[in-house]
């Protein structure tokens, strides 16, 4: 890849937000009554406002690539006859600016499932025309713990590698799609970016910023060690999941902020008109989660609130080389209305490395 | 999967005319479920009728949709065609496309696109229709008559003759109610007593009537049919069954402070009474308030008097649980106290009575012994005023809102009969409208007026001041516009009347409702009078709305119809189409029982057992015999576990998706 | 308030020493209260059981949940479960009892005194990043995080429960509601969707409301008809808070959760406080959970109640 | 009705606060009223006087002076009709003309009783003037 | 959009409770007293029937305006029901008034057996208020408003 960093005056962002937008989707975080999402800009519309100071959007990036519901296909019935039509949305290409490291990181864990035979083909075809640019993040929060995940919030994955330094945004293109943006464009606006290549020691700078940062975080240090195959039954087993689960309320918030969660459910909804078949995700603390003829799997909140943290920390990793379905971004850290989450059952469960 | 049949019925030209049948069927045959649709000219006629079960037999349908007019016509009509073809009554849908479509659309497209749409509602609905079968309870073939007064003692001896048992629970110590007070009655004068004493000791002599004086409703629970009732026989403290009635007991009692109820405390009586000489049954009782016994422990002079050894001073109540199929309410009314009516001077004198205190000083029987006697000096009165409409017509909140119906005939009587008897009483009559329908009723009226010379003055009377021994009564004559000032010997307040303070619990047991005044509601005001809105429960006399004699007897008979109508039949036939609660959705949240007409919701405490744990939890249960499927509780119910048979929340919603489709 | 059988702190002892002695001295054998978390601020709802397990209980000004619908399971396993309720708990309390969702022998209800709960995400939308300690300094939070010391005041960031609390003279807790009567029926269109339009069906609102207690709630239930699980169409976004405040209305004791734990934000409380507001307007002052026995609005009627038609005269942009 | 008449009887009734249509004529207020025998028009009559607009005769009448606002009709009246207040408000509608005064300061001098309490006094000028 | 074009035609949805508003229709129908075809009647057997769910419904589905019409107060035939519908209702039409839907697409009315004509006028009426409402935009479906296609 070309380690090709230009930079363009953080004044003149909006420029490149319009260079990006003039053919395709550019997707931002936005506004919108006082939540940051990431939402369609539109360079005409002056009220938006773009917040790249605000780590974490409510809804991870996921959202994107496997948006909350999409339409598969309906069925119409024309007298007695029954026609099947195929009205799952285009995918045109798109852009998605400022997505932080850890969401980053969320896109391989989707694509493990997603991407695996046989191919989610919603899923594989918005991941081919969506052109990824994180942004590094320069105020970790005190919930963040990417870290554990190996993942380094100064140095985020992506198409495209962004960071916000000495007044200026620094642009690196790390894929082919990547490279393709850029000299898109280039070929728009050849002015538009300033070749900052080995002058970049402000961007150093601020990396070795953002790292020190997070070496004093609060979760700096956490361990995951304990959670692995050869401990499923032990841990599945430990009764300390009764206690965890009690306070939680069984709504799906940890499940739909979490930016590696994938599970879904398909739904018919009769329109009067036919009958429209989509899929929208599904939590595992619901209760009615892959609920069956025969009732359901896990009857009680201690068994689904198990479920969801043995899928992501031992089922996911026994089955996908031990990377583990979490990047520690923190957002259900900060939503749970329990307060209930992840470092808490990992401490409690896998407590003597933390201690 | 159904398999529906629509029937598109012409109604000759009433349908066709605007609707075009042909298009109605075409359309019907692809919707879903539909495996037959045909038409015809008349649909409810007997060819039409056959035809519908001839295609109910050939297509072997499960249910069908009759397109013709209103159900309220004809619905009755087509569950019986389906029925006699071996289909479940309730698997039958109209659609209304006559009096909704054709009969109020001139377009023809307009009409037919709307019966369309009708037919497909209809057709969406019966997709989901399942068939319901009348549940059945049975009948306890004996009724209780709540009341002894006349309503109470017509109405359980119309039942009685009719072969069933009958039991009155009165809580005084006798049955005879109001009208054993009465002197006369109007219009035709016949002394009260004359004519209700025999009612009386029929009803206590008659083998199927069973009377529990001294006695009050506990307790109501279950339903038409069915209803259990606890009774409280309270002690009387005299053994009823070895009482010979011979009354020493109550000459001998040494107390003789009490207030004589009968005569409205117009004299006194002893700790041990018989409210009066005709009394049923004939057995004192001890006011234990008032008992020197019951209060010091000594004196048990009664005891030691009576020649059959019935004084118990020990007696306890007594609570009896019965089974009745009918409760006929006949609790009866008092006049109103007048504390807000000081200006009438009633606390200040004790020449100002009522008129029920009239009537016992009227009557032969009364305190006075029938000779019109001034209750403060027991002389002689020279004048009388007579107020009407005291309390009643009354918006304020004082009085009563309604006009207590009565009064303008007893004070007609009244003052006939004080001029008849003294000749030499003035009598002033103060109205504000003096209101007579009712046979002979205004010739009764203009009698007194013309013939007896009772003077009617277009007024009220503002003040009644005692002064000097007389009563100065400040009343104004509306027709000369002047202000009269008239000195009264005796001033008679025709106090407005209000139902007995019992019907208030009473209707809170037996979820019969009361309107604001306390009346009970009836069923239908014009149509079903004498029943209450809660099935098995009716009416009789007064409790249900002011009326006379006459009346009261003549709806204390219609009540007891009703009543012999329902104890004739072995099983009663519930509609199915009531309320059904689903106890797994069901929270036990108590809505659903909170806003139930008919008390038709009970709670239970009931085990459930899901992933493998059994848990005890509180759900509804709908008694179908009560339940009149109002579909109230549906609404308030959260978890949506309480649904109306035949109007499911499906069902409606399929009809709105198809209207809407 | 009905509380005769209620505890109340006489002594004015610490409610950690109140927890620990209602163990002790074996008035419960479990007693619900607040779990000290990883940070100093996500206090989790917990059962303790025996005091060892009380070591780890707190009570601070992040104690903000509700624990009353917790009693709904908790009451119907086996012994008497203590319970911590500060004084806006105990309406929901009532009225769980009302509903028989509680099983009132089995709770020992505690009432514990209150000062107002802090809000951590309000806190954090004032751009506080990086939260290490907050520590009160009368009026103003002194709070200390990975990227300096900062300071706000207290009042700004309490819980938008707090801020009208039923137990103190608070503000006019309508104050918004009418705000958004008076607007004119397009902007309060506008400001639903753009509002609601954020939801993310997480159902959090639903799943801590007090009064959503449902043994399965209609929207999980597929023969309800409008079972769904996620905002497939926009008009599916404002059906669910519809249907919600519909069928807490003249049960809600507006505890405030809902909003408290919405994910995006989201003002719930308004829909139905407005449902308050026209209950106390149309048919007298009611408040849910005052007692554990009267009637609900809903449940009962007047003979010269209003009629619908006066919602027509009301309002902005009439 | 003529709509002048109508007016007047609309702010008689506006006035006072009463609806005279709920009268029933049972002269429950005329039989109650201490100043009958001073008055040339009874308060039933005011009720139905002003139930049909004929307000120019009331303001012209003596009683609306003779009127010692006791509210003994309004006290009994069983429809809550309240004719003291009709009274009252004929008497503000006379007041309200100019230089309608039925007590004058100048003319208190010649009525004064030293019995009359002060009270009563300040009120009778309340009542009787501008 | 397709429907922008067209003609506007409402669709209204009349919930009848079937003792007097039901009877009532009927009794419109039997006196030739014509109200528009737009609207449909379902019926009930009580104003206090009609769940608040349905109304949304309807509206969900596509209907422009929503009717209830019951016995007037103090006849209803299960002497309560009307009651609770109206506090319901009254409650309903507010709530959807605080999320700006126009209050005019809903009304209840009561309507007696007897009165075809206030029947016919209400039904009128409320045709009238919907006519110039137009098009239900605020809280309908669009899956349900759209046909299905590619």
């Amino acid at each position: 890849m070309s380690a090709q960093i230009l930079t363009v005056k953080m004044e003149n962002i909006g420029n490149l937000f319009k260079a990006i937008a003039a053919d395709q989707k550019l997707y931002l975080p936005l506004e919108q009554a006082g939540q940051v999402q990431f939402l369609p800009y539109d360079p005409a519309d002056d009220s938006q406002k773009v917040r790249l100071d605000v780590l974490n959007t409510v809804r991870s990036a996921k959202d994107l690539f496997f948006p909350q519901s999409e339409n598969m296909v309906a069925f119409k019935k024309q007298g007695k006859k029954i026609d099947i039509i195929e009205n799952r949305e285009k995918v045109e290409a798109f852009t998605v600016f400022g997505v932080r490291a850890c969401d980053a990181r969320s896109f391989d864990i989707l694509d493990r499932v997603f991407l695996s035979e046989p191919v989610d083909v919603s899923y594989a075809e918005r991941r081919a025309r969506g052109t990824v640019v994180t942004l590094a993040c320069n105020e970790p929060e005190e919930t963040c713990f990417c870290e554990t995940f190996g993942i380094d919030a100064a140095k985020p994955d992506g198409d495209i590698t962004t960071w916000i330094a000495d007044g200026l945004l620094w642009w690196q293109a790390n894929t082919n799609k990547g490279v393709k943006l850029t000299d898109k464009l280039l070929s728009v606006d050849a002015g538009l970016f300033v070749d900052s290549t080995g002058e970049a020691k402000a961007l150093e700078e601020q990396q070795e910023k953002i790292r020190e940062i997070i070496s004093q975080l609060p979760l700096h240090g956490l361990s995951l060690e304990y959670f692995h195959k050869e401990e499923l039954k032990t841990i599945f087993n430990s009764p300390k999941w009764q206690e965890l689960s009690e306070a939680c309320i069984g709504c799906g918030t940890c499940t739909f902020v979490c930016p590696t969660c994938q599970c879904y459910d398909i739904r018919d909804y009769d329109t009067g008109n036919g009958v429209q078949r989509y899929r929208c995700w599904d939590s595992c603390m619901y209760s009615d989660f892959v609920m069956m003829a025969h009732g359901n799997p896990r009857t009680s909140q201690v068994e689904r609130f198990r479920q969801r943290f043995m899928h992501k920390l031992v089922y996911y990793p026994a089955n996908n080389e031990g990377i583990f379905s979490c990047v520690g971004c923190g957002r259900c850290l900060a939503k749970c209305p329990s307060s209930m989450n992840i470092v808490k059952v990992a401490k409690t469960i896998g407590g003597e490395a933390n201690v | 999967m159904q398999r529906i049949g629509v029937f598109v019925c012409w109604c000759g030209t009433n349908i066709a005319a605007t609707v075009d049948i042909d298009t109605v069927v075409e359309a019907m045959k692809y919707e879903p479920g539909v495996v037959h649709a045909s038409d015809y000219q008349y649909m409810c006629s007997e060819a039409g009728q056959s035809k519908i079960k001839q295609a109910i037999k050939e297509h072997n349908l499960t249910g069908i949709v009759v397109c013709a007019c209103s159900p309220r016509m004809h619905e009755t009509t087509f569950r019986k065609a389906a029925k006699a073809a071996g289909l479940n009554q309730y698997m039958v849908e109209i659609a209304n496309i006559r009096e909704h479509c054709a009969w109020i659309h001139k377009d023809r497209k307009e009409a037919t696109e709307k019966a369309v749409v009708l037919a497909r509602t209809a057709v969406a609905k019966l997709n989901l229709n399942t068939p319901l079968t009348p549940g059945e309870s049975s009948v306890v073939k004996r009724a209780l008559v709540i009341g002894g007064g006349i309503a109470g003692i017509q109405s359980a001896l119309d039942i009685a003759e009719a072969g069933y048992e009958v039991d009155i629970v009165e809580k005084q110590p006798t049955i005879g109610g109001k009208m054993a007070q009465l002197d006369k009655t109007f219009p035709t004068l016949d002394c009260a007593a004359c004519i209700l004493t025999p009612k009386m000791v029929d009803a206590a002599s008659h083998e199927n009537i069973n009377l529990y004086t001294y006695s009050e409703v506990d307790s109501v629970g279950g339903f038409v049919g069915n209803f259990n009732v606890k009774i409280r026989k309270k002690a009387r403290s005299v053994k009823a069954d070895i009482c010979s009635g011979c009354g020493i007991c109550t000459e001998k009692c040494p107390s003789r402070k009490a207030e004589n109820e009968f005569n409205l405390g117009l004299n006194k009586r002893g700790a041990i009474y018989i409210p009066f000489a005709q009394a049923i049954p004939n057995v004192p009782v001890i006011d234990r308030d008032q008992c020197i016994k019951f209060k010091t422990g000594k004196c048990g002079l009664c005891a030691k008097v009576c020649p059959a050894d019935a004084i118990d001073f020990s007696q306890q109540d007594e609570i009896v649980e019965k089974q009745y199929g009918a409760v006929v309410l006949a609790t009866g009314f008092n006049p109103i106290k007048l504390d807000n009516f000081d200006e009438f001077g009633y606390s200040q004198s004790k020449d100002v009575i009522t008129s029920l205190e009239l009537e016992r000083i009227m009557n032969a029987a009364g305190p006075t012994g029938g000779k019109l006697l001034r209750p403060s000096d027991n002389g002689h009165p020279h004048t009388m005023v007579f107020v009407q409409c005291v309390g009643s017509r009354d918006t304020t909140g004082c009085g009563k809102t309604y006009c207590s119906k009565i009064c303008c005939m007893y004070t007609a009587k009244h003052a006939m009969l004080i001029r008849e008897k003294y000749p030499d009483v003035d009598v002033h009559v103060f109205y504000i409208d003096v209101r007579t329908p009712g046979k002979n009723f205004d010739e009764f009226y203009r009698r007194a007026a013309e013939d007896y010379g009772v003077n009617y003055i277009k007024g009220m009377v503002g003040k009644v001041a005692p002064t000097n021994g007389k009563l100065l009564v400040q009343g104004s004559d509306l027709i000369a516009d002047r202000q009269l000032v008239i000195e009264a010997d005796m001033v008679v307040l025709a106090t407005a009347i209000e139902p007995d303070q019992t019907a208030k619990s009473l209707a809170t047991m037996l979820t019969a409702s009361i309107d604001t005044n306390n009346f009970f509601t009836e069923a239908h005001p014009k149509l079903r009078p004498v029943e209450s809105p809660t099935a098995g429960v009716f009416l009789s006399g007064v409790c249900q709305g002011p009326k006379d004699i006459p009346e009261t007897v003549a709806q204390a008979s219609a009540a007891a119809v009703k009543v012999i109508g329902l104890l004739s039949k072995d099983k009663l036939m519930c509609n199915p189409c009531v309320a059904n609660s689903n106890e797994l959705l069901c929270n036990g949240c108590s809505n659903c029982q909170h806003v139930c007409p008919y008390g038709a919701i009970d709670y239970v405490e009931k085990e459930f057992r899901a992933g493998g744990k059994t848990s005890l939890r509180r759900v509804a249960q709908v008694n179908e015999a009560i339940c009149q499927g109002c579909g109230a509780c549906t609404v308030v119910c959260p978890s949506g576990a309480m649904d109306l048979k035949g109007f499911t929340n499906q069902q409606i919603m399929a009809e709105v998706d198809a209207i809407c489709r | 308030m009905q509380n005769a059988d209620r505890e109340i702190n006489k002594e004015k002892i610490s409610v950690a020493e109140m927890a620990k002695q209602i163990l002790e001295q074996g008035r419960a054998d479990r007693l619900m209260g607040w779990k000290r978390g990883e940070f100093f601020y996500d206090n989790s709802p917990a059962v303790f059981e025996n005091l060892s397990e009380l070591d780890d209980f707190v009570y601070d000004l992040f104690c903000g949940s509700n624990l009353s619908k917790f009693l709904v399971k908790e009451s119907r396993k086996d012994g008497k479960i203590a319970v911590l309720l500060k004084p806006c708990d105990r309406y929901s309390f009532n009225q769980l009892v009302k509903e028989h969702r509680i099983i009132k022998d089995n709770v020992l209800p505690v009432e514990i005194d209150c000062d107002g709960m802090l809000d951590i995400d309000k806190i954090r939308a004032l751009g506080i990043k990086g939260i290490k300690k907050i520590t009160v300094d009368g009026d103003q939070l002194q709070i200390d995080t990975v990227y300096g010391p900062k300071t706000c005041a207290r009042e700004d960031v309490l819980l938008m429960k707090c801020l009208t609390c039923k137990d103190r003279v608070g503000g006019d807790r309508f104050e918004l509601v009418k705000e958004i009567e008076a607007m004119s029926s397009v902007e309060r269109y506008e400001f639903w969707r753009s509002e609601l339009s954020k939801c993310i069906r997480c159902n959090a609102c639903r799943n801590v409301c007090p009064a959503c207690t449902c043994e399965k709630c209609v929207f999980d239930n597929d023969k309800s008809g409008i079972a769904n699980k996620a905002n497939t169409d926009s008009f599916e976004e404002s059906l669910y808070h519809m249907i919600r405040a519909f069928h807490v209305a003249g049960r809600c004791t507006d505890c405030g959760e809902c909003t408290r734990v919405c994910p995006q934000n989201i003002p719930l409380h308004l829909i139905n406080r407005k449902i308050i507001k026209d209950l106390n307007e149309f048919y007298g002052e009611y408040q849910a959970g005052e007692d554990d026995f009267s009637k609900g609005p809903l449940t009962r009627f007047d003979l010269d109640d209003v009629e619908p038609d006066i919602v027509m005269e009301r309002g902005g942009n009439k | 009705m003529h709509q002048k008449t109508q007016l007047q009887a609309e702010t008689i009734r506006l006035i006072s606060g009463t609806n005279t249509r709920k009268c029933m004529k049972c002269g429950k207020c005329t039989a109650s009223c201490p100043a009958f025998a001073e008055m040339d028009i009874s308060p039933h009559k005011f009720v139905s006087m002003v139930e049909h607009g004929e307000i120019d005769k009331l303001m012209a009448s003596k009683s609306i002076w003779k009127c010692m606002s006791c509210f003994a009709c309004v006290e009994r009246c069983p429809r809550g009709v309240e004719p003291a207040s009709i009274i009252e408000a004929v008497r503000q509608t006379v007041i309200r003309k100019q230089n309608n005064n039925y007590l004058r300061p100048e003319n208190i001098p010649e009525l004064l009783d030293p019995k009359i309490p002060q009270q009563a006094l300040v009120s009778a000028f309340r009542k009787y003037s501008k | 959009m397709s429907i922008e074009n067209k003609e506007f035609k409402p669709l209204i949805v009349a919930f009848c409770c079937n003792w007097c508003s039901y009877a009532g229709a009927d009794l419109a129908g039997t006196s030739r007293l014509a109200y528009p075809a737009e609207i449909k009647i379902i019926r009930v057997p009580c104003s206090c029937r009609v769940n608040p769910m349905f109304v949304l419904r309807a509206f969900q589905r596509g209907a422009d305006g929503v009717i209830i019409a019951g016995c007037h107060p103090g006849d209803c035939h299960y002497t309560t029901g009307n009651y609770y519908a109206r506090r319901r209702m009254t409650l309903l039409f507010s709530m959807l008034d605080f999320f700006g839907i126009e209050k005019e697409r809903t009304r209840v009315d009561w309507v007696s057996a007897a009165e075809g004509v206030k029947f016919s006028t209400v039904m009128n009426d409320f045709s009238k208020k919907i006519h110039e409402l137009g098009e239900n935009r605020r809280l309908g479906d669009l899956r349900c408003k759209m046909p299905i296609e590619k």
